[in-house]
């Protein structure tokens, strides 16, 4: 078995549910590896570990950081994207009830979210910097404000939200609205491609067939394991996550329906590149081609054990 | 308590002293009773929410049941803090005695511990896991916070030593070492306990900030984890039961240095002597 | 040796501690002394007398080599020259004892900075101490004791090693007259045991007659020798030495010369 | 520089003192530049990416071609910190002037700044954001990581008045006022300013903190939000060119207060005064 | 009101200061005094002699109303009962000077406690450093000055209210004998003129005889009175009065009182 160490960008949840399930059921193990999930924090710090060889893998957030990787030259690019849909929502009290709504609205948005989407929601859709407020994952001031719109996690804050304040909460989810990132990307060195293309299709493939099972099989052990390495972690959030990422389509759909889970586009890619160009986060002559392979998906790996209803 | 500096009214007698030291007791504790209580009742009365802030009796609830998950992150949280203060008191204070060997010594370094001293440790603490273990790096945090109120005292409080002792030792040929121990770290004894109060609760959150910063989540995580998902997951109760456990931690730290200081200190140094009524 | 009972003035021996032609200004622009010339000789008792500010702290403070002079040329000769400094014992104007520690301790002191243990300093700390009769406060701390006593610790610490040089600023100025002669006399008596020489700085004259071979006598702005008065009586003296006719003369020639040593406006 | 501590060597005219001056500004200059040199050295012999840790060449290029937006976000965090190191400064003396009053305030209220400063205040800055303006809350952070130091140390060197000057000032029969201005304050001074040289570069570390967990972002943001978003961007050249910022700032506020300290207590206090030659 | 060169003890008259059976045991268990009766009339000049480490310093803080008695009963009654304390003036037996002010901002403090301007104060600042020969060293800090130049400082300070009361604990121990024996005549005449109440404590029999027109002895351990010697010549006496054979008496017999204060063991 080759050991291979995969770092996640979060604390353990359904969101990596096929990773683990691909290291409960053997999937890994029958690729001929052995792989060590590292779950990630706030801070992700993971991301570094990348490029120095500490991790072999990482899970990344969206496209942004992979595009920057190009402008910064740091060698490494994204070989598969397990999300379709980046799960990214913007969430509003009952009242505010159309995206156009959101402009009169105060915006909770964190550092990282303002550096990055709200850039795009700026320049797509005319928000202004001075509407936003600062968000450090604490829902409260959202709660509090009547007035407000605050970002968050399809497959999280609205349950917070949902379950501690008692109502439901409006839920935007930004790639409904143009925002065509992938999400939940496997990036690797460049030089692990070049030399062990094998390993990478291995990695990708497994963790592919592991998505297919954990949303469609039995995923009990590897709910498990996530709770093993998050003990905060509840079988009520668990099944929300599941369920939202089924109901929106995050991991399984579009290019994925065909293609197979963690399919990516050059069409994608571009839209998404000429979107952030448009919002000022990427230069426009960044050769973001280098940021992504197309090597390794697109093969229908695991398409198989889709239900076929 | 630092300080008890107050002209302790007079007694006459022991049972007036045992009174008046029952009452040092429960006096705090009773402020702090009404405090809370004032709290509860701002809570019920305002019916704020518990996502926004929660009553005493709801935190008190949480912390009975999850005590188990809490208390073992109360445990790697103390952990943490006890080896960065341990770290910080060794550091912090061979820093200082290296400072007090000599002005060009003291000038040329002291740049690099304020250096150390702000740059924001989220920012380092990347760079800090390529190069070290996840439990190293979160120490190295920790120590970061903690160790420069221990530097600054201790290198003030050795430049304290009285002149005309420092002629005394001089004239007895007092080596260097000899002098550092038999009468700067003496001297400077005030001053290094008043650093190590405030260092002592900067290690606590130091822990906090570091594990924060460079932790490992999950398993075996420590308190800022139960924070940052309580906090996360709107289980603002939870949230301030570890918050609670944090408290009464740095509290509990305070009073363990201030008796230290009281105990090292009450027979000669005027901070902690009482005056004679 | 019984050395010190003779008259110690012996031009033609060589100084332990010599002052020439030295100055010294304060940072702040004082001129404290200004051309002092002064020899101490081995085995001489020599005091130094002067009005208040005069420099006479100042002074022995060079003669110890605490702080440098300004100009001039301070030369320390030590009877072991390896063992620095370790032959002197000072008794500086304040009681200058370490806060923290108990009076046994502070006793221990020098000692300890050669090396001695505790159970081995412990008869010494013993005896100095019962000469200055604080036998009994050996575990108080300094804050816990009258202004005497602490400068008896003082006192009692610089007799600890048996120095060779002793120099004492004003060491009985706090005390009552008669603990104050009895020390006189047990300093004497010490001083002729060991055979050591003692500088000592006093504002008394009658105690200046009483126990020295030599008195210096200075005065200030800037601080310098203004006369020297030999005190030509053999040792040991004893109390009656003060009933003598000599001894009033001496005190009556000291007296005087410390009045010239006044100017009118800048000391009083 | 808390200490200029070592016997200077004499000194023979005016000419030999303005080289050790000059000396005393060069040497840690020089020690600085070699220490930038080392790195320099290191990061080109060792071929260390960028990304992980830039050569101070390209830190520097960075600044100059950043500077525009990395000086305004500079002074942005300096107004923080300033802000807050006032309000630590007057909230911090203020305190410890009350719990100089009377031990039984002392012991019923130093409890709860013990909990202000243990309380990770990314946990309750959103408490506070619900009820503050987001300037008022990062305010509030910034002063609450700052003010422990002050307070702790002017409590101690309050404490610290000589028994004996407090009984003059009895027998004169001085209010508590006048003991409090004339006496315990000039003899709190030294440990004030040593409190001082500790919470300024808190101040400046409150200052980030409190933005990342308080602040507004975008315009008007300060150099928390610049490193957050160089880090997210990968663009680490521009984060250790805010770092530096941070950095330089931090060791001039130190010998800003170094230098006051100096002014205060040369004539006076020993740790400032140059032991007579 | 010359009253001063009246004989003061008229036991008629209400003491100003008295100690009825007064107890000072300190925390650590010393127990400083026993038993002290003492009363302080108003006018006289009184001496408190006795051996080191006997207590004098602790009843005379005692009498400023300084701590409080163990047991017993002190009380003071001031001339005008409004002003709080404000007419005592207090030389402690160390000169206790604030390090952080000038020597004419120490002198100041008792003024500027009472509300009185720099301006205001400085012909009085002037003038008390004048008495005591310190007029050049008005800038000063405390760190420059000679043991002497403190202790005078201290004096200059506790003269400058011109108080109803002055208690001295050994002011004048750290002086030279010329500048002592001046200061004790501007003394006297300094009380004369106030016609303020002096308790003096000195460890100088002579000094004590001089100046006193009621000397009291006390022994140690615990502090008590053994003897008081009344001083029955009248004032002023002068340098002239050294020389008269009642002198020499008083001094012997203040002496011998001294002597029978002294248990062997305890304190010498
Ligand atoms: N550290 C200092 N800085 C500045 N001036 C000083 C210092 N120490 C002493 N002086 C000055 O030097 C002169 C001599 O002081 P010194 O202490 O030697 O006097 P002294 O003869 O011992 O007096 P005393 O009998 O009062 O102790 C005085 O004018 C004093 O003000
Ligand atoms: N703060 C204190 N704590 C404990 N004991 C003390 C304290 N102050 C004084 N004493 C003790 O009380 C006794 C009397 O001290 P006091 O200072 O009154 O003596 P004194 O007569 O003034 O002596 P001296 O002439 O040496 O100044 C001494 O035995 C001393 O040890
Ligand atoms: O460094 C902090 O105090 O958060
Ligand atoms: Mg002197
Ligand atoms: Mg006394």
């Amino acid at each position: 078995l080759d050991k291979v160490r995969f770092g996640t960008n979060w604390v353990a949840q359904a969101e990596h549910g096929g990773y683990y399930q691909a290291v409960v059921d053997g999937t890994y193990a029958k690729y001929g590896l052995d792989v060590e999930i590292v779950p990630g924090g706030p801070q992700s710090n993971n991301r570094m570990l990348l490029p120095v060889g500490k991790l072999d893998f990482y899970m990344g957030g969206n496209m942004i950081q992979a595009f920057s990787a190009v402008q910064e030259n740091i060698p490494t690019l994204v070989v598969a994207a397990h999300f379709q849909k980046d799960p990214q929502v913007i969430i509003s009290h009952p009242g505010m009830d159309k995206w156009e709504d959101l402009k009169g609205a105060t915006l909770l948005i964190s550092k990282e979210g303002l550096a990055s989407f709200y850039q795009w929601m700026v320049s797509q859709y005319g928000f202004s910097e001075s509407q936003v407020r600062p968000y450090n994952y604490n829902a409260a001031p959202f709660i509090a404000d009547k007035k407000a719109g605050q970002q968050g996690y399809l497959t999280s804050e609205p349950l917070a939200v949902e379950r501690e304040a008692g109502f439901k909460p409006n839920v935007f989810l930004l790639a409904d609205y143009g925002f065509s990132t992938y999400a939940t990307t496997v990036e690797t060195r460049r030089d692990l491609v070049e030399k062990n293309p094998d390993l990478v299709q291995r990695f990708v493939d497994a963790s592919a067939i592991g998505w297919y099972n954990y949303l469609y099989g039995d995923n009990a052990k590897a709910n498990e394991a996530i709770k093993r390495d998050n003990p905060e972690m509840t079988d009520e959030q668990i099944a929300y996550s599941v369920a939202k990422m089924k109901e929106y389509g995050i991991v399984d759909s579009g290019d994925a329906s065909d293609k197979g889970i963690g399919a990516m586009t050059d069409e994608r890619m571009k839209d998404f590149f000429d979107k952030m160009v448009k919002a000022g986060v990427v230069p426009a002559d960044l050769d973001y081609k280098k940021s992504y392979t197309l090597q390794f998906v697109n093969k229908g790996v695991g398409l198989d054990l889709k239900p076929k209803n | 308590m630092s300080a008890s500096t107050d002209d302790t009214p007079a007694t006459s007698g022991p049972s007036r002293m045992d009174a008046t030291r029952l009452a040092a007791i429960l006096l705090p504790v009773a402020i702090l009773l009404l405090a809370v209580a004032g709290w509860e009742a701002a809570v019920q009365l305002n019916e704020i929410p518990p996502y926004i802030l929660p009553a005493p009796s709801q935190i008190a609830a949480t912390l009975v049941k999850d005590w188990p998950v809490l208390f073992g992150s109360l445990l790697v949280t103390l952990r943490i803090t006890f080896l960065a203060l341990f770290a910080a008191v060794v550091g912090g204070v061979l820093l200082a005695i290296l400072f007090a060997q000599s002005r060009w010594i003291e000038l040329s370094f002291f740049p690099f511990a304020v250096i150390l001293q702000v740059t924001p440790i989220v920012a380092i603490a990347p760079l800090l896991l390529i190069y070290l273990e996840p439990g190293t790096a979160v120490l190295v945090c920790a120590f970061l916070v903690a160790f420069f109120p221990i530097l600054s005292n201790t290198a003030l409080g050795l430049a304290s030593a009285d002149h005309n002792l420092r002629d005394l030792f001089d004239l007895y040929g007092a080596s260097r070492f000899k002098q550092l121990i038999y009468l700067r770290l003496p001297a400077a004894l005030p001053y290094f306990l008043g650093g190590l109060r405030i260092g002592g609760g900067l290690a606590l959150i130091g822990a906090i900030v570091a594990e924060i910063a460079a932790g490992t989540a999950g398993q075996g995580s420590g308190l800022a984890f139960r924070i940052i998902e309580s906090g996360y997951r709107l289980n603002i109760p939870r949230m301030f039961a570890a918050l609670f456990l944090i408290s009464v931690a740095g509290i509990l730290i305070f009073l363990l240095f201030t008796a230290l200081s009281h105990l090292l200190l009450h027979r000669w140094h005027e901070s902690a002597r009482k005056r004679e009524a | 040796m019984m050395l010190a009972s003779l008259s110690p003035t012996v031009a033609d021996r060589e100084p332990v501690v010599s002052l020439i032609g030295v100055g010294k200004t304060f940072s702040n622009g004082t001129m404290a002394l200004e051309n002092l010339n002064l020899d101490v000789f081995p085995g001489e008792f020599l005091s130094l007398l002067g009005p208040s500010g005069c420099g006479k702290s100042t002074a022995l403070r060079l003669m110890a080599g605490l702080g440098r002079a300004t100009c001039g040329e301070v030369s320390i000769v030590r009877h072991d020259p390896g063992e620095h400094r370790g032959d002197i014992g000072f008794v500086f104007q304040e009681p200058t004892l370490m806060p923290w520690a108990t009076v046994a301790d502070n006793v221990w002191l020098p000692l300890r900075l050669k090396g001695v243990s505790r159970a081995k300093a412990d008869p010494v700390i013993r005896d100095s101490l019962a000469l200055v009769g604080l036998a009994a406060f050996a575990g108080a701390y300094p804050r816990e004791l009258s202004g005497g006593m602490k400068m008896r610790v003082s006192i009692a610490r610089a007799l600890a090693t048996k120095p060779s040089i002793l120099l004492m600023d004003e060491p009985f100025a706090a005390l009552d007259e008669i603990t104050r002669f009895k020390l006189n006399d047990d300093l004497l008596r010490l001083k002729a045991e060991l055979g050591c020489t003692v500088v000592f700085v006093t504002h008394s004259v009658y105690e200046s007659v009483y126990m020295s071979s030599r008195i210096v006598v200075m005065a200030a702005r800037p601080g310098r020798v203004v006369s020297t008065i030999e005190v030509d009586v053999p040792m040991p003296r004893g109390e009656s030495f003060r009933a003598t006719a000599r001894y009033a003369e001496l005190c009556r020639e000291a007296s005087a010369a410390l009045h010239g040593a006044m100017a009118p406006d800048d000391h009083l």
